[in-house]
């Protein structure tokens, strides 16, 4: 095998999960306009993506650095209001200003990760999770408490009246992008060191990775997924509010990881996507008149998944698009051989 | 100048002498033998030159500079590698996965190129992953690349630990009981990969083992430990008679026997 | 300066009612290393079996508790069966999920209409609230039930732990399995014992609490579970005494920000408490860090 | 008293025994040997039921063990002191001999059992009421050897009862394994230090990488070149 063929096959499995995408992107966009999905159940399906876009964040974090993160919600909601911040003081619907809203909900997830990661993400497992959740409701009592210091953030009232300049389109894209940066973020060195920490961190770090600066990285990095989740979830939905970032939501980020498989970006996209249509399918499947079942059966599926198949849906695979390029030495090219006597 | 010298060195722990008045230089290209009974206090050598515990008093200089209080990462980016007692492998990785992340703190490539992908991402990974294959070679492991390393038997994933090292480049190997559970003809492969790899890359290995046969076939020289302390030095037949230490290491019983 | 000390009373009784929950989900952790999410929700079953036993099916105060702590050890010990057991060998977090799911769960379950209902209930006291005044300082026949039977459980739970067999096994098991399994103790009983008795002590936190904030719904188990658990990891999750120490810190904290701070911040400074606490000592104050071993 | 007969053992994937079968008769001493890794522990946690097999039987007093859990094995009289003592560091030393007993609930034999071990390790008086974290590495194997000694095994199972301890204490170990031997207790022993436990056992397997490689008497194998070979390192062929 010449030099570059590795190369070739990894274009090769980008161009095809591009052809994929796009396939899906028509598929939606037909159902859409032909209004065979109605636009409830688009609205359904914009959520699903931006759960999407959140829980890869979470998938880095944890399914791939092993950092126990009980606070994901917190880093969504930080992107939503930053990004609200924008368009509502200044954007007022303009397309400009929402495009740049989304990287300023991210830097500021971002930029917060890497204030409270640096500290925090020394404790180890159990307890950075606590702590992270410490953070997250820390962080809801701020939001609860904003307009102490920007009215415009509305306190507990939460923000009405936010510019849904977000559709289909963008958050599709946005998706793929996602998609694409966490794959390729993990199948890269910088990558196979935060999966190093996740595996074995005494090792890593013994093995010449500097623990510390991968596992902020990675932090870092999800967080923003996140924020960005949340960026695109205030220009989708034209109310804001506390309620939405508190520990439970991230509670769902968790599940959805863990569920899917930790370690696998396959199983997170897909359960993303399967557990938002599962509770408004639930919602839709049970009618008014048992509408109040719909958390129980929820719970109890949740209980059975995880009984059922304990190391998630996919337990740490890739379906072949997203996994990387097998990797076969050039032949011909001799390695050194031991070739030991006996 | 030796590759690494160690002066008095010892280590407490709480009130407990784990090693004590340590002592050690070694020379470039040597393979040296550090035995001793179960407890003697070797793996904590092996933990006080990688920079896991503080010392408690003493000197460790590598390749003539003072590496005491270097973080274990900075330690091994110097180019000192190890291998544990206790296998310690990046277990839900493949074998080849366990390879190339060694090769981190030396890749060629930024977090963009990471993100994009970009040629010189590519022309690197192709780098590593020949690199990574020449290692698994070496170590005989290029036939289970893409296997899970927690799903490899002991003695491959043994010798994975010795190729993981071997991709940090260093100038030292410590080899923490390579042979153990390997069986007989994979311990005689093993002592033949010892040799040819202080050969092939040029290093100096400091290793512990209790299977006496490796001991005695690969180490130039011994260093015997007992109760954190050394009590006997020297080359492998000098030790083999050595009244005192057959006595520590196999039990009392082993003259008369 | 009396009404400091009024405060300081009222964090008191509120840190009592913590470490009855924060003892089971610390105990629960000791042993197997799990953060049960569901605890704060048995609490709440708790809550409304005494509220029923004395206000609806006009049991005597203690009789109600003792069917509630019943129940509630009953109901402790299936979940472990059901929920918990089957994962004794996965992951940690996929144990963990399922607490998230059991959680779920029970506060849905009963907020269904032909449970106990979605609905806020406001709960009449079997008894009028007493103030006393002492020395300036303030206090009511709830508080001082509160401590007493507080302070009688703890006492309880101590004397078995330190005292009886069962205690050793317990304290065996929390040590090392597979050490206490080659001394006859069967270990899966002794996981059952754990789950019933810190069940049984959440519930009469949760009668406690229906008496004292005399309100209950099912989802009143969230916040002090989370609350309680976070004192437990304060005082050094898997540790007894930590878990009291943690819950009464806790207490005394939220009472004087609530007084003295705008009332909104308490949780935000109960919590930051907590992570400078583990930037300080990563696992608790009461906590051991043990290095791993190389 | 305790057969093993071919059993096959696996940690997930890894096979660590293949297929181990060997004997120990009423009042013998018997050991195994090997390097590290060679499956020693391994076998000894599938006889007191903390690890299953996968496949063979292992029978205890003429009874079926191989599924049996690990406490009611314990029960039946077997008593195993494993690899790193395990002793219970909070616990005091009277409460660890406790555990010991914890299978026997008469409190008369219980205190006569307590005795014996105190009689036996009279250092253990001293400290009873010590927490057992604070005790030294002999002071610990003997805790560990007492605790097991309290159910009043017929088989006591002892895994590198040598290890990290200095030749005096190491040879007071063995002169106490061989007089709880000849009063009456059946040991099966584990040992890094094949020489010394050689010298006390009546028979011997020796294991290598899951297998047995070599069994006999303990003086045969004492005096067999390939035992010697294999740990003072002649070359290998």
């Amino acid at each position: 095998m010449d030099m570059g063929k590795k190369t070739k096959m990894n274009l090769g499995k980008t161009a095809v999960l591009l052809l994929i995408t796009l396939a899906v992107y028509v598929v939606m966009k037909a159902l859409l306009i032909s209004s065979i999905l109605s636009s409830y159940w688009g609205l359904v399906l914009d959520q699903a993506l931006i759960t999407t876009i959140g829980a890869l964040g979470l998938c880095i974090i944890y399914g791939f650095s092993g950092q126990f993160s009980l606070g994901h919600a917190a880093f969504y909601g930080i992107g939503a209001y930053a990004a609200a911040f924008v368009s509502k003081t200044y954007g007022h619907g303009s397309m400009a200003w929402f495009l740049l809203a989304l990287p300023v909900g991210a830097l500021t997830a971002a930029l917060v990760a890497f204030l409270i990661g640096l500290p925090i993400l020394r404790l180890r497992s159990d307890y950075l999770g606590i702590a992270t959740l410490g953070f997250g409701i820390i962080v809801k009592v701020g939001m609860d408490n904003s307009n102490r210091l920007l009215p415009v953030l509305g306190g507990a009232t939460g923000i009405t009246g936010l510019p849904q300049v977000a559709g289909f389109d963008i958050i599709f894209l946005c998706t793929v992008m996602t998609v694409l940066l966490t794959r390729n973020f993990v199948q890269s060195s910088y990558g196979r060191a935060c999966t190093a920490i996740r595996d074995d961190e005494i090792a890593a770090d013994i093995m010449g990775i500097d623990t510390t600066r991968y596992k902020v990285l990675a932090f870092v990095f999800g967080c923003a997924l996140a924020g960005l989740a949340g960026a695109l979830y205030v220009h989708r939905y034209p109310f804001l509010h506390p309620s939405s970032f508190d520990f439970l939501k991230s509670f769902d980020f968790l599940l959805i990881v863990v569920l899917g498989g930790l370690g696998s970006m396959s199983g997170t996209i897909i359960t993303s996507i399967a557990w938002v249509f599962l509770l408004e399918g639930l919602r839709f499947v049970l009618g008014q008149q048992f509408l109040e079942f719909r958390g129980v059966i929820y719970a109890l599926i949740l209980v059975v998944i995880i009984l059922l198949r304990p190391q998630g849906i996919f337990g740490g695979k890739e379906v072949s698009v997203m996994a990387p390029p097998k990797a076969i030495p050039a032949s011909g090219k001799e390695g050194p051989h031991a070739d030991p006597g006996n | 100048m030796p590759i690494l010298e160690i002066k008095d060195l010892s280590k407490n722990f709480g009130g407990l002498k784990a090693v004590s008045s340590f002592d050690l230089t070694l020379e470039e290209n040597e393979i040296v033998g550090l035995i001793g009974p179960n407890g003697a206090g070797k793996t904590t050598v092996f933990n006080l030159i990688t920079g896991i515990f503080p010392v408690s008093s003493g000197s460790i200089k590598f390749m003539g500079q003072d590496i005491l209080g270097m973080k274990p990462f900075k330690i091994t980016q110097l180019g000192i590698a190890r291998t544990f007692q206790n296998i310690r492998l990046f277990k839900q990785c493949t074998v080849l996965e366990n390879v190339r992340t060694i090769f981190h703190p030396r890749v060629k490539y930024g977090l963009m190129d990471s993100f994009l992908h970009t040629p010189r991402y590519s022309a690197e990974e192709e780098r590593i992953t020949e690199k990574s294959f020449e290692l698994l070679k070496t170590m005989n492991l290029d036939d289970r690349a893409h296997l899970t390393a927690a799903n490899l038997p002991y003695g491959d994933q043994r010798r994975l630990e010795i190729a993981r090292a071997l991709a940090g480049e260093p100038k030292l190997l410590l080899l923490d009981e390579p042979a153990a559970g390997m069986n007989p003809s994979e311990v005689g492969t093993l002592v033949e990969m010892i040799r040819f790899i202080r050969d092939h890359f040029n290093i100096t290995i400091l290793l512990i083992e209790h299977q006496m046969g490796v001991v005695m076939n690969v180490c130039e020289r011994l260093v015997v430990l007992d109760f954190g302390e050394i009590i006997a030095a020297g080359l492998p037949e000098e030790i083999r008679n050595n009244q005192k230490v057959l006595e520590a290491y196999l039990g009392k019983g082993v003259v008369s026997a | 300066m009396e009404h400091f000390l009024d405060q300081v009373i009222n964090g008191l009784q509120l840190g009592f009612m913590y470490a009855l929950i924060a003892l089971g989900y610390t105990m629960v952790y000791g042993i197997i290393k799990l953060i049960n999410f569901a605890h704060g929700d048995v609490f709440m079953v708790g809550a409304f079996i005494g509220y029923y036993g004395f206000a609806k099916w006009g049991m005597p105060l203690p009789l109600a508790v003792i069917t509630a702590m019943a129940v509630c050890a009953i109901l402790g010990v299936v979940i472990e069966k059901i929920a918990y057991r089957p994962l004794r060998y996965a992951p940690t977090i996929s144990v963990l999920i399922s607490a998230l799911g059991v959680s779920l769960f029970l506060e849905y379950f009963c907020s269904l209409r032909f449970v106990f209902g979605p609905n806020y209930r406001v709960v009449q006291r079997p008894f009028e609230e007493v103030h006393w005044v002492l020395g300036g300082v303030t206090f009511n026949n709830i508080q001082v039930m509160v401590a007493v039977v507080v302070i009688i459980m703890l006492l309880l739970l101590q004397y078995m732990i330190y005292r009886t067999k069962i205690g050793m096994a317990m304290r065996t098991v929390s040590f090392d399995h597979d050490a206490a399994r080659l001394m006859g103790v069967n270990v899966d009983s002794v996981i059952s014992v754990t789950f019933a008795i810190g069940s049984a002590l959440a519930a009469a936190g949760g009668v406690l609490f229906a008496i004292a904030y005399p309100q209950i719904q099912p989802f009143m188990g969230i916040m002090p579970g989370l609350k309680a658990f976070t004192a437990a990891v304060l005082g050094g999750i898997g540790i007894v005494p930590g878990a009291v120490l943690g819950a009464l810190i806790m207490g005394q904290v939220e009472t004087l920000t609530a007084a003295y701070l705008p009332t909104q911040l308490r949780d935000a400074i109960a919590f930051a408490i907590l992570i400078i606490v583990l930037m300080v000592r990563p696992t608790g104050i009461l906590g051991k860090n043990k290095p791993e071993k190389v | 008293m305790l057969t093993v007969n071919n059993i096959q053992v696996y940690y997930g994937a890894i096979q660590a025994l293949h297929g181990i079968s060997f004997e120990v008769n009423e009042g013998e001493i018997v050991t195994l040997i090997g390097a590290n890794g060679a499956g020693k522990s391994t076998t000894l946690r599938t006889i007191s039921g903390l690890i299953r097999a996968k496949s063979g039987l292992i029978e205890f007093m003429g009874q079926d063990i191989t599924k049996t859990p690990a406490h009611k094995i314990v029960k039946m009289g077997l008593a195993h002191v494993p690899e790193g003592r395990k002793i219970f560091p909070n616990l005091t030393v009277h409460e660890n001999l406790l555990m010991g007993a914890y299978t026997k609930s008469d409190r008369t034999e219980i205190a006569a059992s307590l005795e014996n071990v105190f009689q036996r390790f009279p250092r253990l008086k001293e400290r009873e009421k010590q927490h057992a974290g604070t005790l030294s590495g002999g002071e610990q194997q003997m805790l560990a050897m007492g605790r097991g000694l309290m159910c009043k095994p017929s088989l006591l199972i002892l895994d590198e009862p040598s290890m990290g301890l200095s030749p005096i204490l190491v040879e007071e170990i063995f002169n106490i394994i061989q007089e709880i031997n000849q009063l009456g207790t059946t040991v099966l022993l584990v040992e890094q230090n094949a020489f010394m436990s050689l010298q006390i056992a009546h028979r011997a397997y020796v294991l290598e990488t899951g297998r047995i490689l070599l069994s006999g008497t303990a003086a045969d194998l004492q005096a067999n070149p390939k035992v010697r070979s294999a740990y003072l390192g002649d070359v290998i062929e």
